[in-house]
């Protein structure tokens, strides 16, 4: 692990506040995960690639926003893990990466739908953009 | 003789504490009167008595002697005696300054006690006489002069003014140092305040206690007296008298073990104290009255008999305003001495 | 970086059936925690009469600490529900007198509990190490 | 004054690595009274112990000081060695540099310093110890077991054999515990019940024991060797002497509704009922909770029944009180209860059962005549989902689960799945797991059985939910090599529930002064070295409720406490412990403080004469200890204002001579 | 109300003697001076003649019994004041003395006087003084003062705690009740200070004790065959205040020696010289063990088991003890 990554691991360890090493890989996350189907990294993998400091793909990757928050890995994870903080914390991750902004100004054209209204996308960047 | 206003009083304080360290008597939280280092600010009482009295200054509670240090198995003595610097004690009743003879044939007839000399030595002592007695005084009974205070320096407090006369080698010394504040004067008011002194003796309850009943070559006559059972009968046993008195010299030597060495020391004991004087057999008295008699056996007899009837009281009256249940020398030499005694 | 170079000197009673095993686990584990901290093994807390605890700050100890077993585990059944009575009042009496209450202890720890036994020598030194010098319950003599 | 010899100890490098030997048994050669130091590498060495004896002879000391590991590993050891050399035991101190010293700090200096304190202290105290002599007491020959399960049974019988009066105390009506209500056992698969019912035969045929059973321990008093025990019969309503357990009170008894606790609620029994066929004691009893005569006076059907008159609705409580030399705790265990477990719908659904309710299932004598039928329907099952470590190695939440690992459920649910398999071939049956734990002599194999020859889906992965969906049970799992989550419609799930102490331990624990770890599990005096034995001397342990464990493990360890009691039982005195409290009669005012706070009630008074002086007397109250019943906590010593009460061994001065050395 | 005089007392006393129920008499024996009674055994009617009884007779003869019982050969008579009966029924529950030996007279007290409070006012050299709601001093310098007894109330008086005896064989006059006393309010006071000033404090009073002992001799509960501080096989034996923390040590210790025990009586305080408030601190530890495990009185009925030799298992804790100041 570069030292970059390493210190990523860690900062997603520190403002999740989560052990990722408590894991013991039992898969109850997994198995309770409402949005199993909709997510391509689930809730255990999410714990082992932090702790194994793969986060480059966690970062890039849709399942992020596909995470329900939904807390149920949290209740049942027999080890306290919680690992729906850990995605919030690469969420926040991902966020602090673009310097606070969830869009970036010169991602719009791309996602631009004709119908939305011009008000709305006024709104959206004062909501989402720093 | 010199006088000084007695608005003045501070000003002397500050030049003789100018020259060395000063005590005077002063009133603390709870108005009792003690002797207090002076410097600014430190007001001086004219209450009779201080609770302590001033045998502390030459004889103190606890007195560290020597030190022992260990190094492997090597033991070191080192003198651990601090040189004293002079001082003057201001404010010494006419009895407490009688109290020093008492203390002087303990101390400084041989074996000299060189702690107590070296401090006797350094200290100068400014008697003051009674304006007003107490109730609880009988330092006539002694032969004590309250009008007529001894020390290396005698003073009187008149109206307006504080007369000090030198008496010794180091009173001179004293008043010469501070003579610029001081004028001479001759002795009439004082004189004037010596004879109401004296009549004031007179009226005082204990005024008629004698000693006519005691001295050496009493103790036959009262060692198995059997009055001592009934005073002694609810006497606690604690050390207060002993601890008051200006005259009570017994101490014992203890070692203190501080973990880096031996500290010895002495501190003051009593021999109303059940652990008094204990020994290998254990304790030679054994039961409070034997104890009681001790004490009262050896300032009315047993000293006087070693000391030319000089007795071991002065007749300040401190153990007969802190004694617990009240019992003290005069009751004992009231009831010792028969009826015709007071 | 300790700033206050002086050492604390910490007395720790502990109780043979729990504390002391603790404080053996601890050292098993190889759980470090200060070496001012010095034990002193007795059968139960509740033999630690006050005296012990006055006579250790007038030598000179900067802080002292009680572990006893957890309350309703003691060896003894009872024991250490003694202590904490006697050690509630001591202390309360020790703060009345202007002690600095930081400097005695209480603390129950178990013989499973090794890990608790060097936090809280750890936190206790560092508690103490952070008061300076015992200067309200020295005696003079010992100082030197 | 002490001749003192020190010795301090490298342990290889356990202790040298951290701490200059050398210099500390030359700083130590000059403190008071010692006029012996040296240093080597195991001091417990036969060699290092040779060392003290020849330097106790050589030097004539009176007083050793090793300066070592934890007295609690060779403190004893030391003082054999000092008894060998002539030296009372007791003049022997430990200095701790070890566990306490190199072992928690890092650098040479700070060890080295330390352990010079630690040892200054040792010699501080030894320069007060005083030869002390053990008091010796006698032991009564008769050992108390309380739980009557397989580790009851076979404590009781070891040591029955070896010719000591063994009472069993057992809550339940009859002997036997949880194996009685186990079906088969793995991983050889023979029936529990042929192997357990022929030893509870032979518990109510031995001589030597007695069963108290539908009983408890109430109270218990004194110490090893010498055991005050109540133990309250609770009223079964039925005269035990005389019941022939013919079953025709049971078989008559109207009151037919009451769920049997031994089928785990499954069915029903009567309100007097025999638990099970084989029952030891074989006396039916009557359920005061359902019972009509005993509720409300209506009904005594039983009483006529009973050709033997055994029926007695106006027996009481009975407390019986016996004296004995040894206790062995054998409580046993339960499965936890499952209700906080709302993802597996326990609660919602009678088809979620436990892995206790499928041994019932599937046994002979269950509710189910031994077919294998779901609770909710009986019918036949044909997907049954297996959930492993269920409130096992649970560390989030302690009101849910347990921290550890039940070690049982891993081999019984290959067992259950194995079963299954053999016969219904026509069921599915997947084990959802974490880790299959198998170390044991043939449980690998046993598990690879399932998986290999009976086909069971073994899936790494846990089940996240369970949802009663019409007759069926919607089970959510991961596969987690698979990467995938799994949709199962089960028939029947069953959980494997942890396995948590009997709630009875914690109060026979306080009454025991046994102790106990936080999981309510009776300590072991050494995890390794005393597996067997309570740090409370006299109460030994046997089967789980020391921890988890399987019925072969159960056994030895019933059978290692057996040998314990033995050994304890064939001694005719005991050695107690010399460090107990005595009062100076002449210091001793009588106030009855120390009396007051004795836990032991070791301490009475007397009055006695004291020559005062001149040749009179006086008659005083003073406290007196008794030595064997005075365990040595030292809690009189601090009540007593006087310091007339001491405890020998750590007498107030040597506790003080160990602050001042401390705190130079 | 029955007015309790000095007669009454010797006529009571003198009854029991003649008629054999007792056959010595605990009392307060005139001195030298209206104010220093000593207390002393009458043996005989004749005797009594010395007895006095007024507002300078504070001694609690509790303490007194535990020799004197052994002394007779009937019964000892003893004259209790209400707070005198706490420490008479703390003792017995102490056995420190025989029950059956004594004949206990229960008399009321409506507050003794401190004799350094009189004389502060009246300064030194009292020839007489009249006890009274007022009480006249004259000085043997012709001076005359009057004071209100209230002014001078001994300590304990002033926060007396009760009026009401917890034990007697006979009461003479009426007996009181328990009273709402604001005897914790100097402890209150010192709680609300800073631990530096409370340190000042004590360090101020502390460092005067000269340690006479007479606060742990006239202690009901210091009843100790031989006390810790005075053993010298005992490592905390010391005879002076050989240093600033012995005094803490001692009053520390017997604070806590005391501690439950202490019926409050105020003779500690009372008997210092030094005028050290001791009864602070045993005040302390009555406020302390009143908040942390209940109301308890020492002495309030025999055989009560004090705080610390009792228990439960809901105790605070130790850190709980000194936290929320």
């Amino acid at each position: 692990m570069n030292n970059k990554l390493k210190n990523t691991r860690d900062e997603i360890v520190r403002i999740s506040g989560v052990n990722p090493k408590k894991c013991m890989k039992c898969g109850k996350c997994t198995a309770t995960c409402p949005a199993f189907d909709e997510m391509e990294y689930h809730p255990h993998q999410f714990v082992a690639m932090v702790e194994n400091g793969d986060i480059q793909p966690l970062l890039e990757s849709e399942s992020l926003y596909r995470c329900l928050s939904c807390f149920a890995c949290v209740d049942r994870c027999p080890r306290g893990v919680e690992p729906a903080k850990l995605v919030e914390a690469v969420r926040l991750t991902v966020i602090r990466q673009k310097g606070g902004n969830h869009l970036k100004t010169d991602d719009i054209p791309a996602l631009l739908d004709e119908n939305i209204p011009q008000q709305a996308l006024v709104s959206a960047l004062r909501k989402y953009a720093k | 003789m010199y006088r000084i206003s007695t608005q003045s009083l501070n000003t002397l304080f500050e030049e003789i504490s100018r020259v060395c360290t000063l005590y005077i008597p002063s009133e603390n939280k709870k108005g009792d009167s003690v002797y207090t280092r002076y410097e600014t600010g430190v007001e001086y009482s004219n209450k009779l008595n201080t609770v302590r009295s001033p045998k502390d200054f030459f004889f103190p509670q606890m007195e560290n002697l020597m030190e022992f240090k260990t190094e492997g198995k090597t033991v070191q003595l080192i003198d651990i005696r601090e040189e004293t610097e002079d001082f003057v004690v201001f404010g010494v009743r006419p009895c407490d300054v009688k109290s020093f003879e008492v203390l002087d044939n303990v101390f400084l007839n041989e074996p000299v006690d060189t702690y107590y000399k070296n401090r006797r030595e350094h200290g100068v002592i400014i008697s003051l006489a009674c304006n007003r007695p107490a109730e609880t005084c009988f330092c006539g009974t002694f032969g004590i002069d309250a009008a007529k205070p001894e020390g290396d320096v005698s003073a009187w407090m008149t109206e307006g003014y504080l007369h000090l006369k030198p008496n010794t080698e180091k009173g001179e010394k004293l008043v010469s140092a501070i003579s610029g504040i001081l004028e001479e004067c001759d002795d009439t008011a004082v004189t004037a305040l010596q004879e109401n002194i004296n009549n004031i003796m007179k009226k005082l309850p204990l005024a008629n206690v004698t000693t006519e009943k005691f001295g050496g070559g009493k103790t036959e006559e009262f060692f198995n007296a059997p009055e001592w059972a009934a005073l002694s009968e609810s006497c606690l046993g604690c050390g207060t008298c002993t601890f008051v008195c200006p005259t009570c010299q017994c101490y014992d030597i203890k070692d203190f073990n501080t973990g880096k060495g031996v500290i010895r020391y002495r501190c003051w004991d009593s021999c109303m104290y059940s652990e008094f004087t204990k020994m290998a057999h254990g304790n030679n008295r054994l039961s409070q009255k034997e104890r009681f008699r001790q004490r009262f056996m050896h300032k009315l007899v047993y000293y006087p008999e070693n000391n030319n009837g000089l007795f071991s009281c002065v007749g300040c009256g401190r153990c007969l305003a802190k004694c617990p249940i009240s019992m003290n020398i005069v009751k004992v030499m009231k009831t010792l001495g028969g009826k015709d005694n007071g | 970086m300790q700033v206050n170079e002086r050492k604390p000197l910490i007395v720790a009673f502990c109780c043979n059936w729990c504390s002391y095993a603790g404080a053996d686990l601890a050292g098993n584990n190889r759980l470090s925690y200060p070496a001012d901290v010095k034990i002193i093994k007795v059968p139960c807390s509740c033999r630690v009469n006050p005296m012990f605890i006055l006579r250790a700050f007038q030598r000179g100890a900067d802080g002292v600490i009680l572990c006893g077993c957890h309350p309703g585990d003691c060896h003894y059944t009872s024991g250490n529900y003694y202590t904490r009575r006697r050690m509630a009042l001591l202390f309360s009496m020790l703060d009345y007198l202007g002690i600095e209450k930081e400097r005695t202890r209480v603390e129950w720890v178990s013989a499973a509990e090794g890990a608790k036994f060097a936090a809280t020598m750890n936190d206790f030194a560092q508690t103490v190490a952070a008061l300076g010098e015992n200067k309200r319950l020295e005696d003079l003599r010992c100082k030197k | 004054m002490q001749r003192i010899g020190v010795f301090v100890c490298w342990c290889g490098s356990n202790i040298a690595g951290t701490v200059d030997v050398q210099a500390v048994s030359e700083a130590l050669k000059n403190e008071p009274g010692v006029v012996f130091s040296a240093n080597y590498q195991y001091m417990c060495s036969q060699a290092g112990q040779n060392m003290i004896i020849d330097a106790v002879k050589e030097h004539n000391l009176t007083g050793i000081v090793v300066c070592s590991c934890s007295p609690r590993m060779h403190e004893a050891t030391f003082r054999k060695t000092a008894a060998t050399a002539g030296l009372n035991p007791y003049m022997v101190e430990i200095a701790n540099i070890r566990e306490q010293c190199s072992w928690v700090h890092k650098d040479m200096l700070t060890g080295t310093e330390k352990a010079i304190i630690l040892g200054k202290a040792a010699v501080a105290k030894v320069n007060l110890n005083t030869p002390l002599v053990a008091g010796e007491t006698p032991v009564t020959k008769r050992a108390l077991v309380i739980g009557g399960g397989i580790a009851g049974i076979q404590t009781a019988l070891d040591i029955a054999e070896a010719g000591f009066p063994v009472d069993i105390v057992e809550t339940k009506p009859t002997i036997g515990g949880k194996m009685a209500q186990l079906d088969k056992t793995f991983p050889t698969l023979d029936c529990a019940a042929c192997i357990l019912t022929p030893k509870m035969v032979d518990v109510a045929q031995n001589e030597n024991i007695r069963i108290f059973s539908y009983s408890e321990v109430t109270e218990v008093k004194g110490f090893v060797g010498n055991f005050d025990v109540t133990v309250k019969k609770k009223a079964r309503y039925v005269n035990e002497d005389i019941c022939t357990g013919c079953g025709a009170c049971v078989e008559k008894c109207p009151m037919k509704k009451v769920p049997n606790e031994f089928n785990l609620g499954m069915d029903n029994r009567s309100a007097i009922y025999i638990p099970f066929a084989q029952a030891v004691p074989k006396v039916a009893t009557i359920d005061p909770n359902h019972c009509n005569m005993l509720k409300n006076g209506r009904c005594g059907v039983c009483s006529k029944v009973c050709a033997a008159g055994a029926i007695d609705y106006k027996q009481q409580d009975e407390y019986i009180q016996e004296k004995y030399g040894a206790i062995v705790v054998a409580t046993g265990f339960n499965p936890i209860s499952m209700d906080k477990f709302d993802e597996y719908a326990y609660n919602q659904s009678k088809d979620v059962i436990t892995s206790l309710e499928f041994e019932r299932l599937t046994n002979a004598a269950g509710p189910t005549a031994g077919k294998l039928l779901r609770p909710s329907d009986l019918k036949h099952p044909h997907t049954i989902v297996f959930v492993q470590c269920v409130g096992s190695r649970c560390a989030s939440c302690a009101e849910k689960g347990k921290e550890y690992c039940s070690k049982i459920c891993c081999m019984y649910t290959a067992k259950h799945a194995m079963l299954t398999r053999d016969k219904y071939p026509d069921t599915e049956v997947y084990v959802f797991y974490i880790d299959v734990r198998t170390p044991g002599k043939s449980f690998d194999e046993f598990y690879r059985r399932a998986v290999e020859e009976y086909g069971v889906h073994y899936i790494k992965g846990m089940v996240g939910k369970v949802f009663p969906e019409g007759d069926k049970l919607k089970v959510q799992a991961s596969d987690l090599l698979n990467n995938k989550q799994l949709h199962i419609d089960a028939d029947l799930v069953v959980l494997a529930a942890a396995i948590e102490p009997d709630k009875s331990a914690r109060p026979l624990a306080t009454m025991l002064t046994a102790s106990m770890d936080t999981n309510d599990f009776f300590t072991e005096a050494h995890p390794k070295l005393r597996p067997v034995e309570s740090p409370t001397a006299g109460v030994f342990l046997s089967g789980t409720c020391q921890g988890p464990k399987d019925i072969p493990e159960t056994v030895s360890q019933a059978s290692a406490a057996a040998a314990k009691v033995v050994s304890l039982l064939v001694k005719d005195k005991l050695k107690g412990n010399p460090c107990v409290a005595s009062s100076d009669e002449l210091m001793c005012n009588g106030c009855s403080s120390c009396e007051r706070v004795c836990p032991y009630g070791a301490i009475t008074y007397e009055d006695k004469e004291f020559r005062m002086p001149n040749r009179t007397v006086a008659i005083r109250r003073v406290a007196k200890v008794n030595p064997a019943v005075c365990q040595g906590c030292g809690c009189c010593t601090v009540v007593c204002p006087s310091g007339a009460m001491d405890l020998r061994g750590f007498a107030n001065r040597q506790i003080i001579a160990e602050v001042d050395a401390i705190c130079k | 109300m029955q007015k309790i005089t000095r007669d009454l007392l010797v006529e009571k006393a003198v009854s029991l003697l003649e008629n054999g129920t007792v056959d010595m008499v605990l009392g307060w024996k005139k001195g030298e001076f209206d104010y220093d009674i000593t207390p002393a055994v009458f043996a005989d009617a004749d005797s009594l003649k010395d007895f006095v009884f007024d507002d300078f007779c504070g001694a609690n003869f509790s303490k007194y019994l535990i020799s004197n019982t052994k002394k007779t050969a009937s019964k000892v008579l003893v004259f209790l004041k209400p707070c005198d009966t706490y420490s008479f029924n703390q003792l017995l529950t102490e056995h420190r003395f025989d029950r059956e030996k004594v004949y206990a007279v229960g008399i009321p007290c409506d507050g003794m006087v401190d004799i350094h409070k009189i004389r502060a006012i009246s300064g030194e050299g009292i020839a007489k003084i009249e006890c009274g709601e007022k009480i006249t001093v004259s000085t043997i310098y012709d001076e005359t003062v009057n004071i209100e007894k209230a002014d001078v109330l001994a300590e304990r008086c002033v926060t007396c705690k009760s009026k009401k005896h917890v034990a007697y064989d006979e009461l003479l006059g009426e007996d009181g009740e328990v009273l709402e006393s604001a005897r914790f309010d100097e402890v209150e006071k010192l709680e609300n200070m800073t631990a530096d000033e409370r340190f000042e404090f004590w360090q101020g009073e502390l460092s005067r004790c000269i340690r006479c002992n007479a606060c742990r001799d006239v202690c009901p509960a210091c009843t100790c065959e031989k006390c810790v501080f005075d053993n010298p096989a005992s490592p905390v034996e010391n005879k002076a205040a050989a240093n600033s923390f012995e005094e803490k040590m001692f009053h520390i210790i017997r604070a806590f020696h005391v501690a439950g025990r202490c019926t409050d009586c105020g003779e500690c305080s009372r008997v210092c010289p030094q005028h050290i408030p001791l009864h602070l601190l045993n005040r302390k530890f009555i406020k302390d063990i009143d908040n942390f495990y209940g109301e308890y009185q020492a002495g309030e009925e025999v055989g009560s088991r004090a705080p610390l030799v009792n228990y439960t298992t809901e105790d605070l804790e130790p850190g709980e003890a000194v936290e929320g100041r």
